[in-house]
């Protein structure tokens, strides 16, 4: 019996970005889910033939609006260590707040778009509504939106004064107080329960296997987080990563949910100890050497490779995205599931096409 | 003959008027209850004058032939309701809608519209039996099955036929295409199956079964006032507080499956509703 | 007289009634998240009868996003055809209207505009919501002159 | 400053990968470099407990054992690295013959050749 | 002048399917086939009932022995048959009808019992009409059926008059059947219809048709002997055979409640009613027109016809009620069953047990309303469903298949079957057509049973499902590749315009067959609702109305306004499907991974583990089983 062939993308509306699976499903029930890609590659990583070293960087913050600030991040730790050069302390501090900020407002994001996936949309205005509040923060403090244009080689180029920094935690103190109201209905309402629970189960030694990074491998029951590298100002804040054992997509939702609450945290641990000083060093000279560098993500561990020959442009620039690593695990979860649950699941790595395909 | 037609027209167009507005309050309380503000009141039809003058376009002819057909049947079962004609035949009458929106959603080869109809037709079967149960229930208090009877009832129907309330609330959430059943094609895009059943219906198509949705919540809304047709108050009040409820009840749920609809939902009602019979029949 | 007043009831309803289609195209995101807050409480576009269909039989503007490339290229194509007349395209921040920053990237086409018409054009990297919503609305500008003379969508 | 990789050959690449696996490593990904001559060279990163390990490996010709079979993860980034430099992995599942992100084999694979902004064009 | 037209009815059939056998020139055989069937479809047209009491007495010497001897011939060729195949069950049922028979006919039934030996009311009338008329175009459309059937089978010698002689048979068979006021002769007529539906369902001779066909032979076989112990009790009852005085006789006699329900035990079998239903699946094996003719106007109408006929005798007691349930939940159940069918010829199947089930039940509720109700389901469902059946078989021979998925998009391929099959089906689910206004009545009449009432609303909504599913099915765009014109002979085309005209028509002419025909059948059912077709058309029971003419008219007006509205979407620009824009040029194609394009298909969900017939059928016919019983213990209980 042949069944059903539906291709779910590139364009549809539960898909925010451009994807492709070819759905085979009989009486709604997925038997095999092949995914095609392409639809959003640019072909970024070759961009570092003609652009130098130093602008390269405003072209790793536009591999993904979602976490461009934590890409530069990513990219500028690399070079600086391939460079030897080690940022002020005060500049350590202000990359964790803009990175928190950035996975609040990817987190409040996700959630939005998870809650619309399985057709509740009042959920998703609301946590969008949330949402714009880290929005203005952003704003405010880098001047962009999306797009936080703040990391450069040796620091940071913008600094928040008191007053944003008081204004910054009674912000957050609303954004908290948002997100507690809407945590009973994420985590105990019915429907919710009935499409989240029990869907693209992944087990521990499957996630591991499959290589899954970030919130998807801690909702299998693994602490790993590479926040507990230590870069930036990690290693002087005191956090734990987030972990739940059921390994559904009830337990992704819950652990980005609490990270949520891990990052306001961690934003105003930053804040309490925010060093004076400068916000950066300055930087003579050209890389050279290979190096690997990596970071957390909202959406797990981002790795840069990178190869300079001590001429202005990199020799290779490689970037490892979460979502590249989460992918295969899509291949695992989506057979054997409602296709009304396809969206779901799908959304449960909270996959960035555009930084997969870059 | 001149009366009833007469007034035939008065009621469909009422039926419009009225069917278009409750949608411009569905839109714009289900805009209040997400923190915005929504679109003006008469949107709705702002939409379907937009939608009748666009360009006409099928990958098949039936999908012109359906919209015509369903909307014709919503109307004509509409104006047998206010002619106080037999329930059974109001009932099946409104099923032809049903059956050819089915029809030409599964004429399209999109695979979207297809499968979204194998759904409607789960939706349909849920809706139409206990609309029959209902009917059913009719027959049994009153030994007949004219809605004319229904107003010489000392006292509400509602009182004798709670459970069979509740069945029909299900029955009219599936109707409207609210969450947590709006599987099989919904107001706004953001599901599984695109827009489901309507997909594929393109401008004037579209605009015709909007018109016909409109008729057809008008027709439920009508069947829920029968619950309480010993007074007129009642008789607007109970439609219109089941109407806000499920607009709540949509804000408040994620979509369902069309399983649990089938298991759960369909189940649940169909059983409610025939021990309701059983208990009436005493 | 009277067709007159269906002509400007109809104009007058396409301008009220825009129904969107959002289609990113190789985008970073940025724009689409910016374009997807648009509907969101704070911006509510449904104020103005905007809707987000996803699906192009039913829209009338079609917002693209991001940088073409050889295989969303087909894809954009199609569903411009897709979308019955009368029809506007607006395409979305700086990669959409030339490519932007990846322009130069190997597998990238270009602007919006070399694979269809396009009628607005909303710059920023990423454009703002408010930029998005400013397109939106100088695109059923664009539907007063396309049903000058069009009528029926012919 | 450079990795500390070791070196393999492409006939042990299966192995020592399965020995890695052995030790509860997790693939973190491939990165393909060209190399000065017409050649490429692979690296392949693990992770066990935040720390990386790494394999490096010089291709001389087109033909790269796929790691496919011990990493069923692996399938995507082999792909990338067949569209983007062209090389062939043996045994890839699913092999998407070059069309991952490109139109297929007619469109060059973009990072083969020279590099740098004077030599690309 | 009736006496005559009987002899047409009856005895040319007879004299007909004895030239096919002989005459073996195909031209004579497809003349001889056309002038009867024109010539039973006139007659049965001229017949007018009541007949005279005396219709055929003139003979009746002659009849008695023949019928007689019949009969003997008849069970000794079925037990050579049941020999022959070794089929136990068979040799024995035969062997016990035999016995059973020659003691009744030696020993029990007096020599001086003249009945009236025929007999016209309106359920004959009808059913000899639907035979002629239906049968006959079955017949008609048979003719290039069968010799296409046959061009696939390399057959060294055409089996074609064999194949046509049995089909008149038949149709003789079933005349005498329906008309006959004797018992003793409708037995034979029952049981002559059971060895020709033998030698029709056998008849292509594979292993599995032979096997199918023995399943029928031995279910009907029971059936028989079932219908034989019923006469035996009716007789003891009041000795006589005569029919229509046994019914008189009968009514209200606890004693006669036995054989009654052996009766309708026996009706049971013939019209395949869960649990007999197997041997009605199986005959699926069989060229289509043997299904159409099965299934539409004869053979499983023997059995509904002696329910509904002796339903005043049973009317309102145990029994009844047992009949009424049983229907009710056969009608559900076969419903359910079809939900779960990919084989198009299944589904009509099912369909048939469900809607002969309703019948039954109507049969059982014994109204006026009921019984007109059944009489009228017999007619519309006779009309579209033999026009389905033949549908079904044109397209078959086109797609050589009968799986649905394969006839999906079969509007586009052949226009003209696939729109007329559709016709079919919306006939039986859409109002104002026949099917839904015999349904209506039987809602109606069987509101005040609640379980029988929540059977009747299971039942029809699970039939619209699956009806809407196989046309929406058919209509779908189909295949761009494999096109081939429609090209068909007028004699595959003609029954196919014609049913297809009468099932949109007929609907049309209740309220007058309800007033001319029913209305007197009212006297012979005690306690019956007042009921009238009443001005304009609008058919009134005592709790509702159906304005038929009124909703024939708006619908025929919005037909023909969609019509329109589909000739002004012809003009415009063809749009292409929505595939999430990966469209790849064909119609169904969208580029899949690997920039390959793939074809998107959507089957229909048969949700197997709920509606599978493996899973279900066991269960259900215990269900069924306990039914008879109970209508077997209803009777006992008085």
């Amino acid at each position: 019996m042949a069944g059903t062939v539906i291709p779910f993308g590139p364009q549809h509306p539960v898909l925010p970005e451009p994807l492709h699976l070819n759905l085979k499903i009989e009486d709604e029930i997925v038997i095999s889910a092949t995914p095609a890609f392409g639809y959003v590659h640019r072909g970024l990583e070759k961009l570092a033939d003609i652009r130098d070293f130093r602008q390269m960087i405003q072209v790793v913050e536009r591999v993904c609006g979602i976490c461009s600030m934590i890409h530069a991040l990513t990219y500028c730790q690399g070079l600086e260590s391939l460079m030897g050069v080690e940022p002020p302390p005060r500049a350590r501090f202000l990359r964790v707040i803009w990175s928190e900020l950035h996975r609040l407002h990817s987190h409040l994001l996700w959630l939005g778009l998870f809650a619309d996936a399985m057709g509740f949309e009042s959920l998703f205005m609301q946590l969008w509504k949330v949402r714009e509040r880290i929005m203005d923060m952003n704003e405010a403090t880098a001047g962009n939106r999306v797009i936080l244009s703040v990391n450069v080689i040796g620091g940071v180029r913008r600094d928040l004064d008191p007053g944003q920094t008081g204004w910054i935690l009674s912000e957050l103190a609303e954004v908290e107080k948002g997100i507690k109201a809407m945590g009973r209905t994420i985590l105990h309402d019915y429907t919710v329960q009935k499409r989240t629970r029990g869907k693209g189960v992944l087990s521990r030694e499957q996630a591991l296997e499959l290589g899954c990074v970030g919130p998807m491998l801690r909702s299998c029951g693994v602490a790993q987080d590479m926040r507990l590298l230590g870069y930036a100002a990690y290693g002087e804040l005191d956090f734990a990563p987030v972990v739940e054992r059921d390994g559904d997509c009830y337990a992704r939702c819950r652990v980005r949910f609490a990270e949520l609450g891990q990052s306001i945290d961690l934003i105003r641990q930053s804040i309490g100890k925010l060093p004076a000083g400068d916000i950066s060093v300055p930087v003579k000279g050209r890389p050279e050497g290979e190096i690997v560098a990596r970071a957390e993500q909202p959406r797990g561990e981002c790795l840069y490779y990178i190869k300079a020959n001590g001429g202005k442009f990199l020799d290779r620039l490689r970037i490892r995205t979460p979502t590249f690593a989460n992918i295969p695990a899509l291949t695992v979860m989506l057979p054997g599931i409602e296709l009304a649950d396809v969206p779901v699941v799908l959304l449960s790595i909270d996959p960035c096409v555009s930084c997969t395909e870059r | 003959m001149m009366k009833t037609t007469a007034l035939a027209l008065a009621v469909l167009c009422a039926a419009v008027l009225l069917g278009g507005l409750l949608s411009g309050i569905d839109r714009r309380l289900t805009a209040r209850l997400q923190s915005r503000q929504g679109p003006p009141l008469i949107q709705p039809f702002l939409d379907v004058i937009k939608l009748m003058a666009k360009e006409r376009m099928v990958t098949n002819p039936w999908q012109a032939f359906s919209p015509v057909a369903s909307l014709a049947a919503a109307a004509v079962a509409l104006v047998l309701f206010a002619l106080q004609g037999d329930l059974l035949v109001i009932l099946f009458v409104h099923m032809v809608g049903g059956v050819f929106l089915v029809l030409g959603a599964m004429a399209s080869p999109s695979p979207y519209s297809q499968t979204a109809s194998q759904r409607e037709l789960w939706q349909m079967l849920s809706c139409e039996t206990l609309l029959f149960l209902i009917a059913g229930a009719l027959y049994l208090t009153t030994g007949s099955f004219r809605l004319s009877e229904l107003s010489a009832l000392p006292e509400p129907l509602l009182y004798r036929l709670p459970l069979l309330f509740a069945a029909f609330f299900f029955a009219l959430t599936v109707k409207m295409r609210k969450s947590p059943f709006d599987l099989a094609g919904c107001h706004h895009a953001h599901q599984e199956l695109v827009r489901g059943v309507f997909t594929e219906y393109v401008g004037p198509y579209l605009g015709l079964l909007e018109i016909a949705h409109w008729l057809e919540v008008m027709l439920y809304l009508a069947i829920c006032s029968l619950f309480w047709a010993t007074d007129a108050k009642g008789m607007i009040l109970l439609p219109l507080a089941v109407f806000f409820a499920v607009i709540v009840l949509d804000n408040v749920a994620a979509r369902l499956t069309w399983r649990w609809m089938l298991g759960w939902g369909w189940g649940a009602s169909f059983i409610l509703s025939a021990f309701n019979l059983f208990w009436l029949k005493g | 007289m009277g067709m007159g007043l269906i002509d400007n009831l109809i104009s007058t309803a396409r301008r009220r009634s825009p129904w969107l289609l959002h289609f990113d195209c190789g985008s970073c995101n940025g724009c689409d998240i910016e374009t997807l807050a648009c509907l969101t409480p704070v911006y509510d576009v449904e104020r103005f009868g905007v809707v987000n269909v996803g699906n192009p039989k039913h829209a009338d503007i079609l917002l693209v996003t991001g940088t073409v490339n050889l295989r969303n290229r087909e894809v954009l194509a199609v569903l411009f055809e897709q979308i019955p007349e009368p029809k506007v395209v607006v395409a979305i921040g700086a990669c959409g209207l030339s490519g932007g920053i990846f322009r130069e990237a190997p597998n990238v086409v270009g602007g919006v505009d070399k694979v269809i018409p396009v009628d607005v054009y909303v710059p920023g990297c990423p454009a703002r919501p408010e930029a998005i919503i400013d397109g939106v609305v100088l695109a059923l500008e664009k539907f007063r002159e396309k049903s000058k003379g069009k009528g029926e969508g012919k | 400053m450079t990795i500390t990789a070791d070196r393999i050959e492409s006939g042990e690449l299966c192995r020592a990968v399965a020995a890695l696996k052995e030790q509860g490593c997790r693939f973190v990904t491939i990165t393909c470099v060209r190399a000065d001559s017409a050649g490429a060279e692979l690296l392949y990163h693990f992770d066990r407990e935040l720390s990386l390990s790494h394999l490096r490996l010089t291709v001389s010709g087109d033909e790269v054992p796929s790691i496919c079979g011990i990493y069923a993860s692996a399938f995507l980034v082999e792909n990338e690295i067949q569209d983007q430099f062209g090389l062939r992995f043996i045994g890839l599942t699913p092999d998407y013959q070059r069309t991952l992100y490109l139109q297929g084999e007619d469109s060059a694979p973009p990072f083969r050749g020279p590099s740098g902004p004077d030599r690309g064009e | 002048m009736s006496e005559a037209i009987l002899v047409v009815l009856i005895i040319v059939p007879f004299l007909a399917a004895l030239a096919c056998l002989l005459i073996r020139s195909s031209a004579c055989r497809s003349f001889i086939v056309i002038a009867t069937v024109a010539g039973l479809a006139v007659s049965s047209l001229l017949l007018q009932g009541p007949l005279a009491p005396d219709a055929g007495m003139r003979w009746a010497g002659i009849i008695d022995p023949v019928i007689t001897g019949g009969d003997f011939l008849l069970l000794a060729i079925m037990f050579f048959l049941g020999c022959r195949y070794r089929n136990f069950l068979i040799i024995m049922l035969t062997a016990s009808q035999l016995g059973l028979f020659a003691w009744l006919e030696f020993f029990v039934f007096a020599e001086d019992q003249g009945p009236a030996l025929f007999a016209a009311d309106a359920l004959s009338l009808i059913l000899v009409r639907v035979v002629c008329t239906v049968g006959g175009l079955i017949c008609l459309h048979a003719i290039p059926y069968m010799q296409a059937h046959e061009q696939h089978q390399n057959l060294a010698r055409s089996r074609q008059p064999q194949f046509f002689a049995v089909l008149l048979l038949f149709l003789g068979a079933m005349n005498g059947l329906v008309l006959t006021n004797h018992l003793a002769h409708f037995y034979f007529f029952f049981e002559l219809t059971t060895l020709c539906s033998f030698l029709l369902i056998a008849h292509d001779r594979t292993e599995e048709a032979v096997g199918n066909a023995l399943t029928a032979l031995w279910m009907n076989g029971a059936g028989g002997l079932l219908l034989l112990l019923a006469i035996w009790g009716l007789y003891s009852q009041s000795a006589q055979l005569d029919m229509n005085g046994l019914v008189a006789a009968t009514a209200g006699k606890p004693a006669a409640l036995l054989p009654l329900s052996l009766l309708v035990l026996a009706a049971f079998t013939k019209s395949a009613q869960l649990p007999w239903q197997k041997w009605l699946l199986g005959a699926m094996v069989a060229p289509t027109p043997t299904s159409a003719l099965l299934h539409s106007s004869t053979m499983v109408k023997a059995g509904v016809y002696l329910a509904l006929r002796f339903a005043p005798a049973f009317a309102h007691t145990l029994l009844a009620q047992g009949l009424m349930l049983a229907g009710g939940f056969t009608f559900f159940a076969a419903a359910a069953l079809a939900i779960g069918q990919r084989n198009a010829k299944k589904v009509l199947a099912y369909s048939t047990i469900s809607n002969l089930g309703l019948i039954f039940a109507c049969a059982g509720i014994g109204t006026p309303g009921a019984v007109a109700a059944g009489i009228l389901l017999i007619l519309f469902h006779a009309v579209s469903k033999g026009l389905l059946f033949l549908c079904v078989g044109t397209a078959e021979q086109q797609v050589h298949s009968r799986d649905i998925e394969v006839m999906r998009g079969l509007c586009a391929q052949m226009p003209f079957t696939g729109m007329i099959a559709v016709l079919g089906m919306l006939t039986i689910i859409v109002p104002p057509f026949g099917m839904l206004l015999g349904k209506w009545l039987v809602f109606e009449a069987g509101a005040d049973h609640i379980v029988f009432y929540l059977m009747l609303v299971l039942g029809s909504s699970f039939t619209l499902l699956y009806w809407v599913r196989l046309a929406g099915t058919l209509l779908a765009s189909g295949q761009t590749t494999g096109f081939k014109p429609e090209i068909k002979p007028f004699l595959t085309r003609f029954p196919l315009a014609a049913l297809g005209c009468g099932a949109g028509l007929l609907g049309l002419a209740a309220p007058i067959l309800y007033a001319r025909l029913l209305v007197p059948l009212t006297s012979l059912f005690p306690g019956g609702r007042a009921f009238s077709a009443g001005r304009g058309g609008v058919l009134t029971t005592a709790v509702g109305s159906f304005p038929l003419i009124v909703v024939f008219a708006v619908a025929a007006l919005i037909g023909l306004l969609a019509l329109s509205g589909v000739s002004k979407a012809m003009v415009g620009r063809k749009g292409t499907a929505y595939m999430s824009g990966a469209n790849a040029g064909l119609p169904d194609h969208f580029v899949g991974p690997l920039n390959r394009p793939v074809r998107a298909v959507v089957e229909n969900a048969y949700l197997a583990p709920l509606f599978g017939e493996e899973r279900w059928t066991l269960w259900l016919n215990l269900a069924a089983a306990g039914l008879l019983l109970f209508i077997l213990g209803g009777a006992l209980w008085k």
